[in-house]
């Protein structure tokens, strides 16, 4: 059965120490990952695209707002899985971990909102409008923050943790809307135009960079959610005897 | 060689936040950890003076 | 017979600690199990883990019938009247007395049409206990009974304990000063015992 | 088990009704604050028909989701206070059914009101009437799920300090979708479009809220009662 | 009499923000309203600037009047239920200086963030700027008033006794014509005409709660406790 | 000596029946004046009218010295810390021990950063009674100070009781069930009766 396989995985990767040390190595070259990926990104991003004929340079903005925002989104889908698997299976490292994902999560969503009302400045002559995909956003930024506010609101973390897993699942209703906000109603926003695969409506020569920027996206999103899960731990077991030997023994980088 | 821009105050601004915000989320769990294991090891000499090595 | 409730190396924990020591604990028909231990020791706590409230963080938990808890909150709504009070508990489950024949048992006869609040804080006890009347439940879950009652008070509940007994029921009851009046051996005495060392105690 | 249990969601619902006729003045708010605010809104936009007419859909829509608030931070907390709430959990008496039937008594005591007298607030913002229908149709499909998602916000943050301004950062955020679809449906039918597909999405996410929201409240309740 | 009662009123206010603040910030509550409420109503309305401006004051009255509501069901209730509102009467020391200092807390928590916070509410509601002096102007005069009614109303709500729900009811609407006075003000300076007779009333209306209202109060908590 | 609270025919009404008998109390400093009586006779409802919450229907009262009351309910604030609770209480009138002292005396201590909901039923009682520590007043009001108490709290209480006679105050308690272990020509019981005919009498 994968579900058996799957769990039993988990379980392993559950044991504070495995997942602990798992992050210590892993995390590292993630960040590596992220610094190669992303400074080609930049560069292609800022020296090779060549500017548009009409929006000028400013739609360089784009290789920072799209993977932002879809980073942002798909940070919520990782969590709402962690949070199904922690409430379902009551997994320790998974609770910890969902709620991790919150505040990077709302990092990305505050870039992809800010991002995108300067370039809305000279796009739209606006900072912003109320219209459905930026709302819909705004309101992502409050559920990232609100699952922030009611896991610390709670004493007892694994508490707090189960608490705000409930939260997590009601939120993600929201996803779907953001993503389709702009076919829904008639928005500012422009409406999906870019194809990873297939057919896109944007000039070929824009999209390298851009699929540099969301590959150090998804790099930069798992090492900061080892870094933070990792952090959780220590802080959790403060008084467990793992602890005292990876502290004492180990040398910790940092 | 920084690049001649229209709008390079828009432009700038937004690379601008994406290196903040990514530096912040960087470093934030760095620092936090750093301190946070300074307190346990300091925690744990006490112990070990203490002479009771708690599990 | 059968044990109505049956619990095995039960505990609970707060704050990372338990609250009382692991605790077998099995409840029979036609007998009263009285658990005593200093403040803060876990009586309520356990109680709650009895009647389902809490669930344990350890060890095992069967409950085998139907049962009513009366905590140190009376649990009735100050605006509703004692009547309406009862009325609803009755409405919950299977019915016992009628809320009337109820009040005249706990003796409020009289103060039927009284809104819960303006009650003494016996009367209020006495209210709780009413709750236990209405209804027709096998087991009695009782947070102190007796706190705050006058002589004639905790006599009643002597009674309502024998009636109880009488009609095949149990209770678990939590108490500090007063002890039930009752033939020793359908009483069963069990001392709770703090999980961790407590500053206080020192 | 020798417990029926069916009729304990009848009966808190009956309890909670007579509750709310005892504290009239408190249940009175909600639609006290309709009031106000459909009656402040005109004076402040002055008498301008197409103005208000615009703005209709929104402003009732705004009264409901406030009033439902209102009473958010009363939903639980009294019977968490009164020792009440435990007596939910007590034996395997269905806690889902009491979630259900303290909804509904929400339901009628904030959203109700509000359906009622919207044509009232309709005609006094000049609401074409032939949105009229729209706008209450949207209201009866819509402000259910203000109180199942206000409910479990206000679940979540039971025990918590911070409580109400924490309800406020939960609610805020889950409601205005719901609040874009609605409003966005009868300016449609103002404009002579057609709204189906909002009050499908609108439908939609009140049926979602329906099948979730309430596991999600008894499971926060109980958690919160530790 | 040898206790020094001149302190009771000074250490309960202070305890009062400290559960304020304990309770995570209360003081950011009102803010939420003020913020749903400048989110929502554009979203019903759709973004045109001025017929937003037109609604501004209003909008920031009503998040105002909001706060003010809902904090007011928290003003004794709880202090009631745990016994703390009986202290206050212990002894000789002054109730009337508590009654003071709760008012004043109340007014801190749910008003004043509100005046902080409209320059930025206008400024996304696109009032005229030369209005804005007169909106955080009403603001101070008026807040305060709401408080105090609201107290008073709170006070008799206390009691479920049939008369008491009846005043409050009829207490209530008073704060209407306050906040008709406050925004018909600002209108009338955004429309570049002289509000100061409407702020005139303001004043009187605020002054008169403030002279009546606090023994109002003070009786009304007494008869709840017998 | 003077005495610090004087009560000539005493009486409060409730639905237009005096509640209890007309009643002369006077209270003499270093004296622990116990009320009894049956429940709802009216022993919560005389305290509050000594503490001043109540005004007397009938009769006359002249209190001469500042007093601290502790009700059945504990008056703290469950957000706040149990420490908190003892400064707020403090800052009342003329300070008494600290609040960590205090908080010792009554078996709570290292509890001092608890939120008070988070205290068990004993223990909010001890809270309650710390209160009279913090503060400095030469007449204690105390409704029912044993209630829901061990034996250890019971006997902290006794021990309040005679450090609050030494230190030439007096108080005026109710109590049902355990009566205060004092010097007996230092405590003078007051047995109240119903002012009027209640149904549930007969
Ligand atoms: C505060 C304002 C803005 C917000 C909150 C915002 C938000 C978003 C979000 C969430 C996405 C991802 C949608 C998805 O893939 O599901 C997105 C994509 C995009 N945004 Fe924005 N945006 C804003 C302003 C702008 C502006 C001003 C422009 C350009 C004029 C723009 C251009 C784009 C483009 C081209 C995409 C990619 C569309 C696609 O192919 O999926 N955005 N934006
Ligand atoms: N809601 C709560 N949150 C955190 N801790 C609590 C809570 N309720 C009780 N405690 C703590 O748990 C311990 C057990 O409490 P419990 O009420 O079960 O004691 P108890 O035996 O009933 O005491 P008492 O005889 O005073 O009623 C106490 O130390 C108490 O401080
Ligand atoms: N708030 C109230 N409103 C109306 N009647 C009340 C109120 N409080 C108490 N009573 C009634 O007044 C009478 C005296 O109440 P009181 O609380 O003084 O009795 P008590 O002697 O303290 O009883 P107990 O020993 O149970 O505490 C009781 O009959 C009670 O029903
Ligand atoms: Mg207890
Ligand atoms: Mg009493």
């Amino acid at each position: 059965m994968i579900w058996k396989k799957i769990k039993l995985w988990f379980h392993m990767l559950g044991s504070p120490p495995t997942f602990y040390r798992f992050g210590q190595v892993l995390a590292p070259w993630l960040w590596g990952a992220f610094a190669i990926s992303a400074a080609i990104g930049l560069y292609q991003a800022l020296y090779v695209v060549p500017s548009d004929y009409q929006q000028g340079d400013s739609m360089r903005i784009l290789y920072i707002h799209v993977p932002a925002a879809w980073q942002a989104l798909f940070g919520y889908t990782v969590m709402t899985v962690l949070a199904i698997i922690a409430l379902i299976w009551r997994i320790r490292m998974t609770e910890i971990m969902a709620m991790a994902c919150a505040p990077i999560g709302a990092a990305l969503t505050l870039l992809c909102l800010a991002t995108g009302s300067i370039w809305g400045k000279p796009m739209w002559g606006t900072w912003w409008v109320w219209d459905a995909r930026l709302t819909s956003m705004l309101v992502l930024l409050f559920i990232y923050i609100g699952i922030m506010g009611l896991y610390a609101a709670y004493d007892d973390k694994r508490k707090g943790a189960r608490v705000a897993a409930i939260l997590v699942l009601a939120g993600a209703v929201n996803i779907p809307i953001i993503h389709f906000s702009v076919d829904w109603w008639n928005t500012l926003h422009q409406p999906a135009t870019i194809r990873l695969m297939g057919e896109s409506a944007m000039d070929a020569s824009m999209l390298p960079p851009l699929l540099w920027m969301v590959l150090a996206t998804k790099f930069f999103f798992g090492a900061a959610l080892l870094d933070r899960s990792r952090n959780e731990l220590l802080q959790q077991d403060r008084s467990k005897r793992w602890v005292e030997q990876q502290i004492s023994g180990v040398p910790e980088q940092a | 060689m920084i690049p001649e821009l229209t709008h390079a105050p828009y432009v700038w601004s937004s690379y601008g936040l994406f290196a903040v915000i990514f530096a912040w989320q960087f470093l934030q769990p760095m620092i936090k950890r750093s301190r946070l294991i300074d307190e346990l090891k300091q925690a744990a000499e006490e112990r070990r003076a203490a002479g009771s090595v708690q599990s | 017979m059968t044990a109505l409730i049956e619990a095995r190396r039960l505990e609970f924990h707060r704050y990372g600690e338990p609250v009382f020591k692991p605790l077998d604990l099995v409840l029979e028909p036609r007998q009263v199990v009285v658990l005593t231990g200093p403040n803060g020791v876990g009586k309520t706590t356990l109680l709650r883990l009895l009647a389902g409230i809490l669930s344990p963080v350890a060890g095992t938990l069967a409950i085998h019938d139907s049962m009513t808890f009366v905590g140190h909150l009376p649990a009735v709504k100050g605006d509703l009247t004692c009547r309406e009070n009862l009325a609803y508990e009755q409405a919950l489950g299977e019915p016992g007395m009628t809320p009337a024949e109820a009040l005249a048992r706990v003796g409020l006869a009289g103060l039927g049409s009284r809104p819960g609040r303006a009650l003494s804080a016996g009367q209020k006890r006495r209210l709780g206990m009413a709750r236990l009347l209405v209804r027709n439940t096998a087991i009695w879950l009782m947070d102190e009974p007796y706190a705050s009652l006058d002589d004639a008070g905790c006599a009643r509940v002597d009674e309502l304990l024998a009636s109880q007994l009488a009609r095949g029921g149990s209770v678990i009851l939590a108490t500090h000063q007063r002890h039930p009046a009752l033939d020793p051996d359908q009483v069963r005495n069990v001392v709770l015992e703090y999980g961790s060392e407590q500053e206080f105690q020192q | 088990m020798s417990k029926p249990v069916g009729n304990a969601p009848k009966a808190l619902f009956q309890r909670d009704m007579k509750l709310a006729f005892r504290r009239l003045g408190e249940s009175l708010l909600p639609l006290f604050f309709l009031f106000t605010v459909i009656v402040l809104i005109p004076l402040g936009v002055g008498p301008g028909p197409t103005l208000l007419a615009r703005m209709a859909p929104g402003m009732v829509w705004v009264a409901a989701l406030l009033a439902s608030l209102l009473a958010l931070e009363h939903l639980f907390r009294p019977d968490l206070d009164d020792g009440t709430l435990e007596q939910w959990f007590v034996g395997d008496s269905g806690v889902l059914g009491r979630v259900w039937a303290r909804l509904a008594s929400h339901w009628l005591i904030t959203g109700l009101p509000v359906i009622v007298f919207s044509p009232l607030a309709a005609e006094m913002l000049h609401l074409p009437h032939h949105a009229l229908g729209t706008l209450i149709i949207s209201l009866i499909i819509g402000t259910p799920a203000l109180s199942l998602i206000g409910g479990l916000a206000a679940a979540l943050t039971l025990s918590t300090r911070g409580a109400s301004v924490l309800l406020s950062i939960l609610v805020f955020p889950l409601i205005v979708p719901l609040v874009i679809f609605a409003t966005g449906a009868v300016s449609m039918q103002a404009d002579g479009l057609d709204p189906t597909a909002h009050l499908g999405l609108l439908g939609a996410f009140t049926i979602l809220a329906m099948t979730l929201a309430p596991f999600g409240i008894s499971a926060a309740l109980r958690m919160n009662l530790e």
